[in-house]
């Protein structure tokens, strides 16, 4: 699909826990392929203090109901005024923006890991995997059982494995403790990857280990979106790499991580 | 629909709406908004004559109605330009600008010659302020004796329309504009970035890796509109407006200060068809007013 | 409760923050919101020697994220200022420092040698930077030979703390401020309103009487930030930041940029309460942090 | 009562007409006496190219209920913004400020006269007026009978006169064409007249040809709203008075008009 501005309707604002708010917005244009990993930039017109537009993965499509779902987590005032925004009212969209992941050419046995909002891009992902008839399997982690919300949608589309920090639900520890780094990597033949970036970076680093191949999609601050204002960079081996144009997502590979 | 031609020295435009360099850049990335075309022109983002790798991120700092950025002139080069660039951009029928940096004179020189070979760029304009470069840019900008030793440097070889872009960051603008155009400028344009700075209280750090950015946006709109009727009561060759102009109202009141066409930059960030909507907007003032001409708005300031 | 006590030369503050001349009018008009005794200190409108009516209206345009004001220092003049106001600020028990202006060297000295015998005012700011006068004004601030010119006139006749308050509306403000400090400044205080206008679009006229006016608000809290980093570079006596502060996290920025005390100006307008909340704010930034002290705090940004 | 920063909650918002909206605010404290002319300044953090507040007459109070009316007319965003405000939202409210209307020490027969949204502070007066037991008269004028808001409600506190410039309701033209200027104007010993500057100028002029007391509400550009930035100056007999503080009601032989 052709990136676009949109006026998207709020057809529902679901509170999923303490921070974490799920809204659903109606396109007026009919949605067509929108890949996962793509994200999209949205304005936050009812706060003085917020200027330019927020970031978000495009979490699920429904191409039926032309909708599409943002996950957000409160951070600061741009989120907190977003996830509040009434039903039935409108938000300024741009979208879809960035290239989004690496999809498997024939059926392969692939692993998610998701922390924190960065599980968002990862229900789409693991649908669309799903449905290529890939193996798919899911590890999510939060710091308690709170975070890992909705499970019950990944739970659709793969094999769940969970770790929390504090032990309260799945394996105890951060997502790189959980024992299928220790014991099964080499079984996967892609590893797809979303969450804050010392997290990224542990699975990164485990991944390289075993040569798995391995994409993480990285977060930056923005001011376009859209690749005109070289604000949202990254080192890569070819240099600076515009985190919204030539990302989100990268293979590790590319990056200049020290991993 | 109103008459909204207007003329930059040597350059015509079929409505006065261009986008300022760095925030559009090669027009390419606004193909899937809208028609380019439908622009007065626009301004390709800051090219040197060496390739440059720009800032270190982070490069961006939000702030109250608007942003610091410390991109760096960023761009693959003159000769990257021309050979890589340049070939996508002739598709285009509107005019279009190439904004020409350096470090020295020299390079000032070196880059406008190569822009000077490509038929179809009607102009360039010459960024002699840019804040975010170590060596040059602003510097170039500050003083009258560097603006006109630039500017003339860049005169002698460059023969089409030159813009010259002047910096806010001077006690007294109409003196550096003055200097410009004693310089051979061709008209001038303002204004470009103001230097400042963020810092995140919780890290104690600053925000940008260079410490200190340029500020654009509607914050800057109240200082670049001063500017712009200081410099028009300076000069005699056309201005170009620009500074945090949101829409068509805030552009109406730079064709009222003296500008002869408009820039529109930090807005394309926030809303990609802000220039379309401002090119509208300008036809339905001059309608709804009986203007039957842009011109006619143009430095007419009730005093 | 962390340990905010600091100190502007001779000057004990029991809290960092004061507020802008001519946004906390004569301190009186707060009483009815909070007690004013739990500030640092406040600053009052500008004084000239002789009376003033100011500029006509308008004197206002509300601009994106920040105000241009045209005031043009009106006020009752030093001898209205001693017999009628004087008396009734002896009330408060926290500093209150004047603002002085003028519009030659001998008017500064006039105004500063009557505020020089009223015991109960800690100090002078000394305003070589308003943007509103026809003469004098803004024009003292902006060349390094008029600021030490002035400067080392009222340095002579007045013997309390000094604060000079620099105009943003130069080239380099660090020479300026060098200038400042080296005729005997005992304090520079950081940034006055910056140079802009407005237009009304529908009317096609200034909004301002005055045409051009000085901004201040949030908008410009970049600006100030960078120039109060840049000061804290270039002298050693202790800078007063202020410029767009609204709430504590501006504060702490302005602190880590090197400010030892802030002033807290358009922000009392949308929040009369401005002040303390921003008290209260610091002190809870520094005690979150683990800081016992705000003078652990100035000027430690870390590069 | 002393003047303070409340926030307020919106407990009820009428559209009266196309443009026109009656707020209804609840205050936290105990409401004490406000004078009839006052006016409160009201934040609007809704919005992104607001940054000021907006002044507005304070319309009606019930010290019962605890509540202050307001009456909006949208003429930009930041009346736009706040006319939309949400029910059970709050608002950030700074009143009562200003000096009112210098009421009368004892019965007397009074004109009120009012165009436009210059009707806001003329209710509260009327009632306190009536209460004082005084002969009220109320002259309303507008473009055409829709503007005539809330004439049921002014009708409780005095007589009603009408006019509109298209003769839809009451007599045909601005207020100044009505008959009562004509004729009966030496009966009132007091007017008191709030609307458009040209419209409050051509009553002052008949006021003052008859030499009768009257006394204008001003409207000015404002910054704070409580005497402190000097912003809001009109010219006086006095030289510069603040229309906040020193007014908004003024006496007509204090102000320079041209009358
Ligand atoms: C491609 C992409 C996809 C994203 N997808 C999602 C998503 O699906 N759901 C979601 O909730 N969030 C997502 N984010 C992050 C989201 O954009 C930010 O949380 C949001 O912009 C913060 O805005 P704010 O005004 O609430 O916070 P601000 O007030 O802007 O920031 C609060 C604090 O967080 C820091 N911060 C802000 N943005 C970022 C960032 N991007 N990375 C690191 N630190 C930051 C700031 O420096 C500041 O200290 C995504 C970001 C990107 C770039
Ligand atoms: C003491 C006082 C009491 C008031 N009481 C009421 C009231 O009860 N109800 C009500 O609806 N309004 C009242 N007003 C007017 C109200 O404050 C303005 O309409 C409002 O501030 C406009 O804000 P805005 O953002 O909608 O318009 P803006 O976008 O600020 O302005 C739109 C246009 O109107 C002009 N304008 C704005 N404010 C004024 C003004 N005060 N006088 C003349 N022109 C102006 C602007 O120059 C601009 O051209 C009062 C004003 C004052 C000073
Ligand atoms: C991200 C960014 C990059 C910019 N790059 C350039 C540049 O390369 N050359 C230049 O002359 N100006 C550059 N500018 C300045 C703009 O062209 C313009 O002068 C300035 O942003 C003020 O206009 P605005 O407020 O409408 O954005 C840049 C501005 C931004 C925000
Ligand atoms: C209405 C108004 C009046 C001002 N009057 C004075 C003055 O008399 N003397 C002075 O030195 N500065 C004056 N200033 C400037 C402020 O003190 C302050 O330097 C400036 O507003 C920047 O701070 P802020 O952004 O926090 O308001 C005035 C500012 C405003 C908005
Ligand atoms: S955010 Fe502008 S180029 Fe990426
Ligand atoms: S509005 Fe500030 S003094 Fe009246």
């Amino acid at each position: 699909m052709r990136k676009s501005v949109q006026n998207m309707k709020v057809v529902a604002n679901l509170r999923l826990n303490d921070d974490h708010y799920l809204l659903q917005l109606n396109a007026p244009d009919q949605l067509e392929n929108i890949y996962p990993g793509q994200f999209a930039n949205i304005q936050v017109d009812q706060s003085q203090s917020v200027f330019l537009r927020r970031p978000f993965s495009i979490h699920t499509i429904d191409y039926q109901k032309n909708t599409i779902s943002i996950l957000i987590k409160e951070i600061g005032e741009g989120t907190r005024t977003l996830s509040h925004t009434p039903i039935d009212s409108y938000l300024s969209v741009i979208f879809p923006l960035g290239n989004g992941f690496t999809l498997p050419a024939s059926k392969e046995n692939v692993l998610l890991v998701g922390g924190g909002c960065g599980v968002a891009p990862l229900l789409h992902l693991a649908q669309v995997l799903n449905r290529d008839l890939n193996d798919v399997n899911i590890l999510l982690g939060g710091r308690s059982e709170i975070d890992l919300v909705e499970l019950d949608q990944y739970a659709k589309y793969g094999k769940i494995y969970t770790t929390t920090e504090d032990g309260s639900y799945g394996e105890k520890g951060f997502v790189t403790d959980h024992s299928i780094f220790s014991i099964e990597l080499d079984q996967f033949t892609r590893i797809y990857c979303c969450g804050p970036e010392p997290m990224m970076k542990a699975v990164a680093t485990k991944a390289k280990t075993k040569s798995v191949f391995c994409e993480v999609s990285l977060e930056n601050t923005m001011a376009c979106g859209f690749g005109v204002c070289l604000c949202c960079v990254t080192e890569t081996i070819q240099g600076h790499k515009c985190v919204c144009t030539d990302g989100p997502v990268f293979n590790i590979n590319q990056l200049k991580w020290q991993i | 629909m109103a008459d909204l031609n207007t003329i930059i020295h040597n350059i015509k435009l079929k409505n006065p709406v261009l986008t300022a360099s760095g925030t559009f850049g090669y027009g390419i990335e606004f193909d899937d908004f809208f028609d380019v075309n439908l622009l007065g022109g626009f301004i390709v983002k800051g090219t040197t004559i060496h390739p440059r790798q720009g800032n270190p991120y982070p490069r961006m700092a939000e702030t109250y109605s608007g942003m610091l950025n410390a991109v760096g002139l960023q761009n693959g080069g003159a000769h990257y330009f021309a050979s890589d660039i340049y070939p996508k951009l002739i598709k285009y029928e509107t005019n279009v600008l190439v904004n020409v940096s350096g470090s020295t004179v020299e390079e000032y020189i070196a880059c406008a010659e190569i822009i000077n070979e490509l038929d179809r760029i009607a102009g360039i304009e010459l960024n002699i302020s840019c804040p975010n470069v170590k060596e040059g840019g602003m510097a170039f900008g500050t003083s009258c004796s560097s603006v006109a030793a630039v500017v003339s440097a860049v005169r002698k070889i460059y023969k089409k329309t030159m813009i010259v872009k002047l910096s806010p960051n001077v006690t007294d603008i109409a003196e550096i504009a003055r200097a410009a155009e004693g310089a051979g400028a061709d008209s001038l344009s303002l204004i470009n970035t103001l230097l400042g700075m963020a810092i995140n209280a919780e890290t104690r750090k600053p925000v940008l890796s260079t410490i200190t950015g340029g500020l654009s946006g509607p914050a800057v709109k109240p200082i670049a509109l001063r500017m712009v009727w200081q410099v028009a009561q300076a000069v005699k060759i056309p201005i170009v407006g620009l500074g945090g102009i949101m829409n068509a109202t805030d552009a109406i009141e730079f064709f009222l200060a003296g500008a002869s066409a408009i820039q529109v930059g930090t807005a394309n960030f926030i809303d990609p068809l802000a220039t379309v909507k401002i090119i509208d907007g300008i036809d339905q003032y001059l309608n709804r007013h009986k203007i039957s001409s842009i011109n006619d708005l143009i430095g007419c300031l009730h005093m």
